[in-house]
């Protein structure tokens, strides 16, 4: 008797799968929920704004606060929208998380594989480092870089930015190679591998989710950072949140929230895409078969 | 290939001693043996070779290099993990590869070693496959390849074979012991298989709660077991251990056991039986000496043929098992299965003591030597 | 490596390591010093000058006279210090709670094999990438009780809905942790999904025979293996809790009057706003004290708790 | 030389009239590095300068206003500007109470762009039409106004809950207590005054306002309450002059769709508020060069017109042609003409004029935090405030 | 306890076809044992059954009931798996009493089921510790005691004792099969261990490429292999497989091999040899049927003596493996360790063709069936 039937889902099993998959939705629509109130807002007018209701549709399709947004609004004396500023931000942010999931990466191995005496008090100590309040540490940071001569340059601040973020990258990759089997270590360091053709040949290859995972959090963070951003910035490297905070912070004339918004949404936009193109790599089981017991 | 000497070797996890302090010393080219009860120290005393662990007290020597403290990958030495540790990103191939990557060799001679080694290992056809993708025990021998493929000083095997079918176990056995005559390099094994220990050994150490009881070749280890334990563990079926009176019996020493009568059975070393007249020993007498009886051997010296009640009969195919009672004592026989041996009868076998042994009831010190 | 240890003899007892002498074996310490110099000057160098100032009478900049406790008098004195400092409890500890609840449960539904998974997860994800800058805004229009939510819901006809936390000076916190949780639960969501798949599928087998029911087997088996994962997502969301400073900016700006202020608010407000950095200093202490008190226990247990493995 | 200017002027007017000065420097061979840090009342920026200055890099010019100035003289930051002071005759075309705030120790630090009058309040008529009351003069009348302007169903005060728009309209209501009283309170910071009676009276007369907001108040920018007035949604706002750029933006004319007053109780007082670009120390003399061109250029009549033009306030310079402006800011400049020779003419508390931003800070607390209090009685507030204060002097 | 049928099964792997239609059905309380060479698919079959891998076809019935489709824990089934599947995160104790939990067993009770498990198991010391802090050997009795602490109507075991020393291997097989007397539940049972195989199978399944070559009781499997496969894959060491060529004599048939010189011995059914005169058929003996000359035996209907050239000896304790060479084909023999045979000497031997078989050469059918 050839039959191909798959498992035959019992009726509750089909009940469950809509509940979960009801759940599901209804979140996702709880967490839309705002952004649609954005996107529908970036696409009104500004009179719709004054005089429509927050859900309302859009009387037309209207793109006219994107393009403003992108490259007409003014941020301070420039009215160059936010494109220019998307540079400087992209020349921060790709040393700056490139630099501390590197730096992370090593210390969560060295942390769960090569330990050595004072290493676990080493990571101990290091996160600490994740509760400093950043207000704290903006003056001597400042002075610090006045000293080294890299104040107010990209430099400086993708210094800033690794220094802070190093201490979650480390604990998250810590706290993955912990799950990874010793063993794969040993026979690595039998077979004559050392430290960084281990790390590179054996660790990095199954750190796949973690890395999606660090580069998300590092990619937000020094992206949508502000205080860093505008602190430790020269005039000609400003951030695009500065920029986004400039467009947004107008006290005085006609509030324009749809170029807000649709400025927000653009200055999301590559985190969006960041999560789009990482989120590939959340895949399963990648020490799977690797030892026994 | 370097001799291995492993001196006064202690490893402790916190509180519990796992190692208490090993002694060990091989010819360079020796196949030494490990073996000993499940969680006896082995692997760990394999670690502690290749520098995996760290020992907490001891030196261990490769040649004349002390490496108690080198790194492991300065030690030249190839390991098959008991739990295989492979690499998981890796194909078949690539981790058999990794090790000769690893020390320069060219990629031309990398794949035609990979390609030889898994041709002896039968696993050519999965050279692609990750390691999730492979069964026990193809996972085993990609294991064991990876440790082939290398000539290193020296090769720490732990457990290599457990997971592979008689035939093929046979096989690699073969081909360790061909690599082995080959190369000459010198080879640490654990193995709970007595064949292998048996066939393979230059020299077998039987370890038992960390420490080494008895180190020799395997004809003294099978012959000679220095004590109870050791005569008990290796051989299987275990060597009986018959409850026997020392009796004195025309100016010499004998024993007294009982079978379904009471027999007096001869002993090789009767002088040494001097000291326990009257006394209770345990006499060790392996499966194959009792057997049904053989008319050739009838009357030989140290060939007594006696009575015994049959408990159990267990055919295995080339022998028969026959579980019998004699002072209380379970005692295995070997008979061929020819012989008409049923459960609650009493039947007739022959005990051949020319290579018995004794021991002490209470310390399982052997007494005769 | 050749160390021919200098120990004579065998029976060696507790002799410590020789000293190693291979560029390989200093490796791991190597590559952890760029960040132990930036830690030891970036974090502790800093607590311990914030430490100093924060016993100074330090003002718009800071300055070297000393005047003892009395900031952290002030500090104690002041109303505003403690409603932030309650805040934070009642802000922080619902947060977490909610996020880490909301993040394995997202993440759990999301590991059955959902058919669009990627977007979803993205769904969950986005409003990370949104700068609160903005997002405050828009969840100041949504909160808001004159054209939010609960304008929507009468015009729909429930005619006594209130729905006005934004303006009532109890409530205003728990708009905060609406929006905080709105924006941070899609990270964690992203953690454990990560952690999950990390999860070895015989594991789960053998859990299946076992009988355990696919709840039980999360509940029991899946989610005590990612005790790391819990782990870093404590550490995330207690970082993101303490600093939640755009989010009040932006979203309430500390109001009603002062009640959704949060200690880095005050701190912010103190040390830069109005010249007080002796005072937010002290409150900076105070908070990382706070921190501490909860952390170094917990981290404590955590990686003892490891060792022994 | 180069000048790199930090300031928060970012809106479309602001930064409109910011590019006339740039082009002004440019056009004397100067490079312009513009340095916008919007937000917050310059909370931001504020915090900008801070981390540049103790860096060792603090921008040529900042805009900072205010006893700030001082602060920042105190902490010797800031450069000499007698020169172009003196070629430019400072002190005659100023006012006596804005160049006090430019000088540290007697020498010229900041050139200041404009003077803002907070206490405005603007108006609908609209909406006072329909609720057929007449705009409002003292305090009694607007309650009066406002009940019928409730009963009309119209909100009668547009207000936005945030602390510094609290304090405007608490500040207003002080100033309508006497100019004197409130020099008292808010610059002299004197006890007595701090606790006297009126100022349980101010306290009160603040809390009866809240009954004249609508529910959603709380956290609402000046701007969205301003719109409030614009579409009749709401009778009167009590906000400063910049207000008016809101009206201008909406195509609202002054003294027809909507009207400017003074706030209740305060016609010929002046509370101002002014903003100003203060000189930081460089080492470079080509930046000092242009440092000090930047200031002439900014107290030159081109440039104080455009930018009030644009920003709604009035020039910081006396004797300017004032055709352009509107009718608002004709009576804002008749109001600071006269006002200034009364000691009518009083500096914002609200706007970090009167008192240091400690102080401030803390008038700002017990302010708001009484407007959204359910309970604390104006008594309460007033021992609050006396208290609050004595700690900030600290 | 419940019957086991699996009709027809198939799974695949993308395109490889992993098991090709498996055909099995066991009475309830049957112990059934699964052998064949590493990569077969035994354990994918067991995982099937298990209802742990979806089958690509076929159908799995546990009693009458199809559970092809049902969910693993619904078939109320105790698994050991080949690569243990410890829960990390538990100790010893949580990982064995965890099945019992989930089936709202009270407290008491597990706790003295897990106490009664860890000790027939002797993991009584190691309850409280963590599966990373155990030998490989212990966690293997951990992954048995988690199957044994309930009371499932099947239990599936993957080498259960692959990684035990030989004593305690034989103390848990007994245990095993007291278990299997004593609950009467069925029972599925990889092994590579032949000794086990035999001893404990009410039937034994010999597979080979996700086939089942045969399905019989030990002694069938043993005697009367179906195939060439069969025959040498079962026993150890292995059949002996030896070119012989068929002719007639004395009317009937017989076959003549060549030692040392040609000889002809006799076998059991010449009749099937008929269609084959004068071809070259291969004799099936196992080395236990080629032995040192015994003189009870002498004489006897099918033995014959021969002279043979000895290649090697390897002494295994109870035996001597002599290893041989008869028309090119290797043959092994066990003789008593008394024999005196020497590599390169010509000894005589005893053939005893009693229990012979035959295959064809080239499809290794079983030619006398
Ligand atoms: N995920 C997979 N993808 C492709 N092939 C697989 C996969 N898993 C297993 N196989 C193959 O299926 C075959 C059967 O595997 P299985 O584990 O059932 O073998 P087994 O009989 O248990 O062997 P062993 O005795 O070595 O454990 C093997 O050849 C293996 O390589
Ligand atoms: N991390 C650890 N902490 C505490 N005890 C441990 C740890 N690792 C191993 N042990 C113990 O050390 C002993 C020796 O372990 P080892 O792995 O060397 O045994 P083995 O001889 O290889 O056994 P097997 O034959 O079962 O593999 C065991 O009793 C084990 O329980
Ligand atoms: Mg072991
Ligand atoms: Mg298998």
């Amino acid at each position: 008797m050839s039959n191909v039937a798959k498992r035959q889902t019992s009726a509750l099993d089909k009940v469950l799968r809509v509940v979960l998959y009801a759940g599901l939705l209804t979140m996702a629509a709880v967490y839309l929920a705002p952004f649609i109130v954005m996107l529908l807002t970036s696409l009104k007018d500004v009179e719709e704004i004054r005089t429509g209701t927050l859900l309302s549709l859009p009387g037309s399709l209207n793109f006219d606060a994107w393009s403003k947004a992108w490259n007409g609004a003014c941020t301070g004396s420039q009215c160059e929208g936010m494109a220019p500023y998307f540079f400087n931000s992209f020349q921060i942010v790709i040393p700056a998380v490139a630099i501390s999931t590197l730096l992370g990466a090593l210390n969560g191995y060295v942390i769960s594989h090569w330990k050595f005496k004072g290493s676990d008090l080493f990571f101990a100590a290091l996160l600490v480092g994740c509760f400093i309040p950043f207000q704290v540490i903006l003056l001597p940071m400042a002075r610090t870089l006045g000293w080294l001569g890299i104040a107010n340059t990209t430099t400086g601040l993708v210094m800033v930015h690794v220094v802070y973020g190093v201490a979650f990258t480390t604990l998250f990759f810590r706290n993955f190679y912990q799950s990874i089997p010793v063993e794969l270590v040993k026979a690595a360091r039998l077979d004559g591998a050392g430290f960084f053709t281990i790390f590179y040949r054996i660790i990095l290859p199954v750190s796949t989710p973690i890395i999606v995972v660090t580069v998300i959090w590092q990619f937000t963070q020094i992206w949508n950072d502000f205080l860093f951003g505008v602190a430790f910035s020269g005039f000609d490297t400003q951030p695009v949140t500065v920029a986004l905070n400039n467009l947004v912070n107008t006290s005085f004339g006609g509030k324009e929230y749809n170029v807000d918004m649709a400025a927000a949404i653009i200055a999301a936009l590559p985190t969006l895409l960041v999560y789009v193109l990482a989120g590939k790599y959340f895949v399963r089981g990648l020490t799977a078969g690797a030892v026994k017991g | 290939m370097a001799s291995l000497t492993i001196d006064n070797v202690k490893k402790r996890y916190g509180q519990t001693e796992i190692l208490k302090g090993i002694n060990i010393s091989i010819e360079a080219g020796e196949f030494l043996i490990l073996v000993g009860p499940s969680g006896c120290g082995k692997s760990t005393l394999m670690n502690s070779i290749a520098g995996l662990e760290d020992v907490s007290e001891g030196r261990i020597l490769i040649g004349d290099n002390d490496v108690t403290y080198a790194s492991p990958k300065d030690r030249d030495i190839a390991m098959v993990f008991q739990s295989y540790a492979l690499y998981p990103n890796m194909t078949v191939a690539e981790n058999i590869s990794f090790g000769l990557e690893m020390r320069k060799v060219p990629k031309e001679e990398r794949e035609a070693e990979v390609e030889r080694v898994a041709e002896m290992l039968q696993i050519g056809h999965l050279l692609k496959r990750k390691p999730a993708q492979l069964s026990g025990g193809q996972r085993q021998r990609v294991a064991m390849g990876r440790a082939l493929a290398r000539r290193p000083k020296m090769y720490l095997f732990d457990e290599p074979l457990s997971n592979l079918d008689a035939k093929l176990r046979v096989e690699m056995r073969t081909e360790i012991k061909k690599l082995h005559q080959k190369l000459g390099t010198t080879i640490v094994y654990v193995t709970h298989d007595q064949i292998e220990a048996m066939t393979l050994a230059d020299r077998i150490a039987v370890m038992k709660d960390g420490e080494v009881q008895q180190l020799g070749t395997p004809q003294e280890i099978y012959d000679n077991p220095t004590n109870l334990f050791v005569a008990g563990f290796m051989g299987s079926p275990a060597m009986n251990f018959i409850p026997a009176k020392v009796v004195e019996q025309a100016g010499s020493y004998a024993l007294e056991l009982q079978a379904s009568q009471p027999t007096i059975v001869p002993f090789p070393k009767p002088e040494s039986l001097a000291n326990h007249v009257g006394k209770e020993i345990l006499l060790g007498l392996r499966p194959e000496m009792i057997t049904e009886p053989q008319p050739h051997k009838e009357g030989a010296d140290f060939v007594v043929t006696a009575d015994v009640d049959v408990e159990v009969t267990e055919p295995m195919g080339a022998d028969t098992m026959i579980l019998t009672r004699v002072q209380g004592a379970e005692v295995n026989c070997r008979s061929n299965p020819a012989y008409p041996a049923k459960s609650g009868e009493t039947i007739a076998m022959m005990f051949d003591t020319s290579k018995a042994v004794a021991f002490d009831k209470d310390s399982g010190v052997r007494l005769d030597n | 490596m050749k160390t021919n240890a200098a120990k004579a003899g065998s029976g060696s007892t507790q002799a410590g390591r020789p000293a190693r002498l291979s560029l390989a074996d200093w490796m791991p310490k190597i590559v952890m010093a760029p960040t132990a110099v930036a830690a030891i000057v970036c974090i502790y160098g800093y607590m311990i000058w914030t430490a100093v100032l924060s016993f100074t009478n330090s003002r718009m900049l800071p300055t070297y006279k000393f005047v003892g406790f009395d900031q952290y008098e002030r500090l104690f004195m002041n109303d505003r210090w403690m409603v932030a400092l309650s805040n934070l409890g009642v802000f922080g500890g619902l947060f977490i709670l909610i996020c880490l609840f909301l993040g394995v449960m997202l993440a759990i539904f999301l590991d059955q094999k959902i058919r669009a998974e990627g977007a979803i997860r993205t769904i969950y994800l986005y409003p990370m990438a949104i700068s609160f800058i903005v997002t405050g805004t828009a969840w100041k229009w949504l909160l808001n009780p004159t054209n939010g939510i609960e304008k929507m819901m009468i015009e729909l006809g429930f005619e006594n809905f209130r729905f006005d936390w934004l303006t009532d000076p109890d409530m205003v916190v728990y708009c905060l942790v609406i929006a905080a949780v709105w924006q941070a639960s899609g990270f964690v969501m992203a953690l454990f999904l990560a952690g999950l798949r990390g999860v070895d599928s015989e594991m789960i087998k053998a859990a299946q025979l076992d009988g355990a029911s696919t709840f039980t087997t999360y509940r029991r088996i899946i989610l005590p293996s990612l005790k790391p994962v819990f782990f870093s997502a404590l550490v995330i969301l207690s970082h993101i809790a303490i600093k939640s400073f755009d989010l009040v900016a932006a979203l309430t700006n500390g109001g009603p009057g002062y009640a959704s202020d949060l200690p880095a608010n005050f701190m912010y407000a103190h040390a830069f706003t109005r010249s007080q950095i002796g005072l937010g200093a002290a409150s900076a202490m105070v908070m990382l004290g706070c921190v501490l008190a909860i952390l170094i226990p917990y981290l404590y247990s955590e990686l003892r708790g490891e060792r022994h493995e | 030389g180069e000048v790199e200017v930090l300031h928060w002027w970012t809106s479309g007017g602001e930064a409109a009239s910011i590019n006339v000065l740039k082009d002004l420097m440019e056009k004397e061979g100067h490079t312009w590095k513009d340095f916008a840090v919007a937000g917050g009342g310059g909370e931001s920026a504020m915090t900008v300068l801070k981390s540049r200055a103790i860096a060792g890099n603090p921008p040529s010019a900042a805009q900072i206003k205010g006893p700030t100035i001082q602060e920042w003289g105190d902490l010797g930051f800031l450069t000499n500007l007698d020169a172009v002071a003196k070629q430019g005759k400072w002190d005659v075309v100023l006012p006596q109470v804005v160049s006090d705030v430019m000088k540290y120790d007697g020498h010229y630090v900041a050139a200041p762009v404009n003077v803002h009058r907070v206490n405005w309040m603007w108006a609908n008529p609209e909406v006072f039409k329909k609720a057929g009351v007449a705009i409002p003069g003292t305090w009694d009348e607007f309650f009066e106004a406002a009940d019928k302007i409730k009963a009309a169903g119209f909100t009668p005060l547009a207000h936005g809950g945030q602390a510094w728009q609290d304090a405007t309209l608490f500040e207003a209501i002080a100033l309508s207590k006497g100019s004197q009283f409130y020099s008292a309170a808010f610059i002299g910071l004197d006890e007595k005054t701090l606790r006297s009676d009126d100022m349980v009276d101010v306290f009160k007369t603040f809390k009866k306002t809240r009954d004249y907001v609508d529910t959603g108040f709380s956290g609402r920018d000046w701007n969205i309450a301003t719109s409030m007035v614009i579409n009749g949604e709401a009778a009167m706002q009590i906000m400063g002059d910049w207000a008016k750029g809101e009206f201008t933006a909406a195509g609202k004319k002054a003294g027809i769709d909507y009207v400017c007053y003074a706030a209740p109780g305060t016609s010929g007082q002046f509370t101002f508020n002014i903003d100003s670009l203060a000189m930081f120390e460089v080492d470079n003399e080509d930046a000092q060069k242009a440092q000090q061109d930047l200031a002439r250029l900014m107290l030159e009549p081109t440039f104080q017109e455009t930018f009030n033009l644009n920003k709604g306030s009035i020039p910081a310079r006396l004797n300017m042609p004032r055709d352009k402006f509107d009718s608002c800011a004709h009576s804002s400049m008749d109001a600071f003409l006269a006002s200034s020779t009364t000691g009518d003419l009083v500096p914002s508390m609200a706007h970090g004029m009167s008192v240091n931003s400690m102080v401030q800070g803390a008038m700002f607390d017990v302010v708001t935090n009484f407007y959204n209090s359910d309970s604390m009685t104006a008594e309460d507030a007033v021992d609050r405030l006396a208290r609050a204060v004595k700690a900030s002097m600290y």
